[in-house]
């Protein structure tokens, strides 16, 4: 059987699963154009993580679960529901924006529709929240897993740790996923975590930390797959580590070129999930070069018209910003 | 209507909010078997079970943060944080986060938690068992905060803070708990929340003030009278968003007005309050707005008279009246 | 005397004294080989080296921490808190600890700290990098807080606040670093932290503001100058302790008041200053003490039209400033 | 060789450890009965931890090393150099309380000359501070290590893990001494903890945790020794966990009764450090049942008269609160 196949995952899964891929690689690439074109003031990258961010997304089950992504996830928004067009107009800031109608900087991910749980900025703050929500939803006597993701850097504050605990204390189902992608903005992981991996930090809480190859997507799959089943079973949370690599600067406004040396973003380009993925479905014979062309073009168009509806469409009224600081 | 000590009305509201509304739920240190460190929480285990009387570990953040988790999926925590002082750990997930869910998600999320905190002195509390923390919130756009002063407001606040849609702060006095007592409807029984009450009429001086400072100052207004000097005395009893127009009117009403609160005096609540009056009734004084409040020092000392010199009282409240009205 | 940004009249004070002091040293997120995020740091690193321009960890409460466990030793740490919107886990450490220290063991432990940060908006921050956060701090005794608004007095209060004994917030706002720029006189400069400035004299209304509205107001101030009303012009420079005796000789001066700030209107600085007026100078005064500010809202839209619709500008100051003038 | 002689411990060194045993004993004893006398308003109990307190201490240095330790450490403060009167003056909040003119309530320990942190009573708010100590004392060129304890429940702060993990990358010179008694207030481990042992997490910030007994006076003394030595050595911090029993309510405000039985706490009684400690001097030849008789009348007396001396002592005049709110 095919490595997908033991996991349980079709062969459209995993095409689904790579055009989800391209899908939020390119919608990054765009926006990081729009920016430097002047038309967006900012834009925080996905680039190099999708793999991961995809992989675990899709042992989650939109509809039934909740996540609660931080602002690089934007592989995981999509597969919950999110549209190229939604992306657009959060980069945009423009009204329609479902995220925030236009208040947050993009990568602030929220819908109610698709069980994505608004996110802020001070990054680790949406931990708790998670398990906050798992709490809640066993106390309904709903079956669902939370997801929630962050940083190695994130990993640090103190929101982590008391999330953590409290999730192991009470055998919440959530699912603790860590990108760890070597920086935190300029600061190496070195500088980071006194430990080796973010995953030797589960022990501390009393529940299983894995650390996978984030480039992997099936490998990362198959973690999230135990973790979330973990979770269903009343088992308790699961810390996921995915070693991954940001290939972009941290953001819009940063330059990596005083941290890091071009060979080692080179080399981790090289070692980019898209590519491996790519790869793989075609030695599986899942898709031929022409089909990933046609994917890659179709993608293109799908993106030119989110961004054509995005640019074209209107911004909140400024006095809009007085609305909603209560109920209504 | 039966006379009810203040810490069991806010029983009483806990516990028939959750009959009510499975929705609702209790968290916090030691609110389990113990019954909060104060009894506020005791017997409720027994009635609702540990799940919804839930002892956390010790860590406020978490504390609100999974609160406000478990509020954005739609249910009404009551997040305990044992002695206000203590709120401080959570203080970016109460402002970064349950005040601006809403805001920031253009009105997708909603975060209607409750955070109840025992606040204030004179109980040998000392630095850090005794301090006001609603000048750390009450600047802040998306939280309300109610500081409830008699039995019956402590349940009816409760109540409609626990119905409230947003994220609110209810600050209640741990010299109170068991000192006050007053008339509790029976049943079903909620306060507005934003809505000041007048507890006393008069036309000479006005008073403002809120929490267990309202007692002080009803003690000292009875002296007054008996010197001939009759006074207004306005009960802020929500000090988020602040009830303006009443605040203007006792101020109109007699022209002098005190503030008077047992929190630090530079940028509490009455600096606020005393702006409000600066901008909308400066004509209709008849007197600088006075403040009489804790002085400028990081907290109350342990030491007997120390604390003295930090608490007011009916008397340091009456020589402040008395100032005014002779004014 | 050299023409200056304010940015780098922040770095050349921190070079100096650094220079000057073994003791001082920096720590924050980024502040290393990345000089910071707005470069406020760069080039420090190849001076002074890693262990004194130290990258932290990614948490801001260990961050205040450490920085109060080194003060208290007896360095003098300067922490960088990356944007003044990430204070909100530093909290506890700063308001329980850095704040009290002195105070809780009778004067036996100090506590010379420095807390920097970027505040501000009309950057396309959002919600989350755009704040105001002084009206978290003001009112607490023990703390001290700074907010320059010149390239001088940037250096000069920031060398205040490293030699000060106790701790002392430095808010910076990012939207001066590269916009702002003036003589800063060259070497060592102080500003005494306390002191108001009065930065144009006026005898028709005076205006109260501190931070970016000082040049705002300066704009608004000289485009009524032409219409003939002619504004007495405080820049606060301190806003914990305020300079009581600035505010109430510039209120009285013209007897018509108006107070700036970019942050949120309720609760915030101008409060007390309006509250110090109302209880000071009342009878002096010529017309209501009127507050220009933000917008009561959780922080400041992304969207361009929203952020403008809550930023002051010139314009709404001016339009205030008339109001006033007309009274 | 004897046990303690193994480690280094003179005779003298055991004997003067017991002594401080029964000193921290004996005072606190004493300040619950003022309480409930009505004299003094508020104590919070070092007894039956004082055995894991004083191993701890007897590996520090006293004049070389930082300790920031928590309200019931009583033990350390004492062999730090705090005596009898100045326990009591603080107990009855006098002025010239050392730690903080009667300003805090007992058990918040704070003395420059000694090298005592003061302290406040926000749970884990110190941990921090001792890795600053550390840090600044590196960057001095210092040698000296910092040590700061806590409970198990306030190893659930977010304090806890951003310090712990800062003095990891830094190898900073930290004991992290945790007294783990079983219970924060009346929220038992099971409830606390989502890990067995507190120590469990020090492999998240990449040094060694240890749990010991904490009735065992020389095994925390060895555990401690051994963590003092590495710190010395340059090699980062410890975790170390006892774990002891708390005998006496959270407070003087609380009462245990409703979350622990009777038998628990009468059999923790059995197991007390100062029976063990006082049987195995006695095992040695060290101490003779009369020579710990006059011990205990020489500690009696000591604290009769520091009883009296406190009792006596003035307040600070009610002004003086205006006092010190920054340098004067
Ligand atoms: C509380 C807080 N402090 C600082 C920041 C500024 N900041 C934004 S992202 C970031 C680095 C995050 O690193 P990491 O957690 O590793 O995630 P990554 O960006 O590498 O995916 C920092 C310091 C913030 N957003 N929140
Ligand atoms: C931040 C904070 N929250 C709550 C409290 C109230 N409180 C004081 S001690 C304590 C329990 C501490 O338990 P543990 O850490 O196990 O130490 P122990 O008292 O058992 O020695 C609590 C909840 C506090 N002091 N600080
Ligand atoms: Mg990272
Ligand atoms: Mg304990």
């Amino acid at each position: 059987m095919s490595r997908h196949g033991e996991l349980g995952l079709s062969d459209d899964d995993v095409r689904s699963m790579y055009r989800y891929m391209l899908m939020a690689r390119a919608l990054d690439e765009r926006l990081w154009l729009l920016n430097r074109a002047g038309k967006i003031p900012f834009v925080v990258s996905c680039k190099g993580q999708e793999g991961a961010q995809v992989g675990a997304a899709f042992a989650l089950k939109a509809g039934r679960d909740y996540v609660l992504p931080y602002y690089r996830d934007l592989g995981v928004a999509l597969v919950f529901g999110q549209t190229a067009t939604d992306v657009m107009l959060s980069g945009f800031a423009k009204w329609e924006d479902p995220n925030s109608g236009g208040r947050q900087m993009p990568g602030h991910f929220g819908s109610r529709k698709h069980r994505i749980v608004t996110g802020s900025s001070p990054v680790s703050t949406q931990i708790p929240h998670a398990v906050g929500v798992a709490l809640a939803a066993r106390l309904r006597g709903e079956r669902l897993v939370a997801y929630t993701s962050f940083g190695e850097g994130s990993s640090n504050q103190g929101d982590f740790h008391e999330a953590c605990n409290f999730a192991g204390v009470h055998r919440l189902p959530v699912v603790f996923f860590c990108e760890n992608n070597g920086y935190a903005i300029s600061v190496p992981v070195k500088k980071q975590l006194g430990c080796e991996r973010v995953a030797d930090r589960a022990a501390g809480y009393g529940f299983p930390g894995v650390t996978v190859d984030g480039n992997d997507v099936l490998v990362v799959y198959a973690a999230m797959k135990e973790a979330v089943e973990r979770a269903l079973r009343g088992e308790g949370p699961t810390l996921v580590e995915a070693l991954t690599y940001r290939l972009n600067p941290h953001s819009s406004d940063d330059d990596d070129r005083v941290y890091r040396t071009r060979e080692e973003v080179e080399e981790a380009k090289s070692r980019d999930a898209i590519i491996a993925f790519g790869q793989y479905l075609q030695t599986q014979g899942l898709l031929s070069e022409e089909a990933v062309d046609d994917l890659r073009k179709e993608i293109a168009q799908l993106v030119d018209a989110a961004t054509a509806y995005a640019e074209k469409a209107s911004y909140a009224p400024p006095e809009e910003a007085l609305k909603y600081v209560y109920a209504e | 209507m039966t006379v009810k000590l203040y810490i069991d009305a806010i029983r009483d509201a806990i516990q028939e909010e959750m009959r009510r509304d499975a929705s609702v739920f209790v968290l916090g240190e030691d609110v389990g078997v113990r019954g909060g460190v104060f009894r506020v929480t005791q017997g409720l285990i027994e009635e609702f079970g540990e799940a919804r009387i839930m002892d956390t570990p010790l860590a406020e953040s978490a504390i609100a943060g999974v609160a406000i988790g478990a509020a954005a999926y739609g249910m009404k925590p009551i997040a305990e944080i044992q002695f206000a002082d203590f709120i401080m750990p959570a203080v970016n997930q109460i402002i970064s986060e349950a005040a601006k869910m809403r805001y920031r998600s253009n009105n997708d999320w909603h975060c209607p938690l409750v955070i109840r905190a025992p606040y204030g002195g004179g109980v040998h509390g000392a630095l850090y068992h005794s301090q006001s923390l609603e000048a750390l919130f009450y600047h802040v756009p998306g939280l309300k905060i109610v500081m409830p002063t008699t039995a019956a407001d402590a349940k009816g606040l409760l109540i409609s803070a626990i119905r409230d849609p947003d994220p609110v702060l209810y600050f209640e006095h741990k010299g109170m708990y068991r000192l006050i007592k007053d008339d509790v409807p029976d049943g079903e029984h909620t306060v507005p929340i934003g809505k000041a009450a007048v507890r006393r009429q008069g036309v000479d001086i006005t008073v403002i003030t809120y929490g267990l400072m309202v007692h002080h100052a009803l003690e000292a207004a009875q002296e007054l009278e008996s010197e001939g000097v009759s006074t207004e005395l306005l009960d802020l009893r929500t000090v988020a968003p602040l009830d303006r127009d009443a605040i203007v009117a006792a101020a109109r009403k007699t022209g002098k007005v005190l503030i008077v609160h047992e929190d630090n005096k530079t940028g509490g609540v009455g600096a606020e309050v005393s702006a409000i009056i600066a901008e909308e009734a400066l004509f209709d004084l008849d007197a600088p707005i006075a403040r009489l409040c804790g002085p400028d020092i990081p907290a109350m000392p342990f030491s007997p008279p120390m604390e003295r010199f930090y608490m007011l009282d009916p008397d340091k409240i009456a020589t402040a009246m008395r100032r005014l009205a002779a004014f």
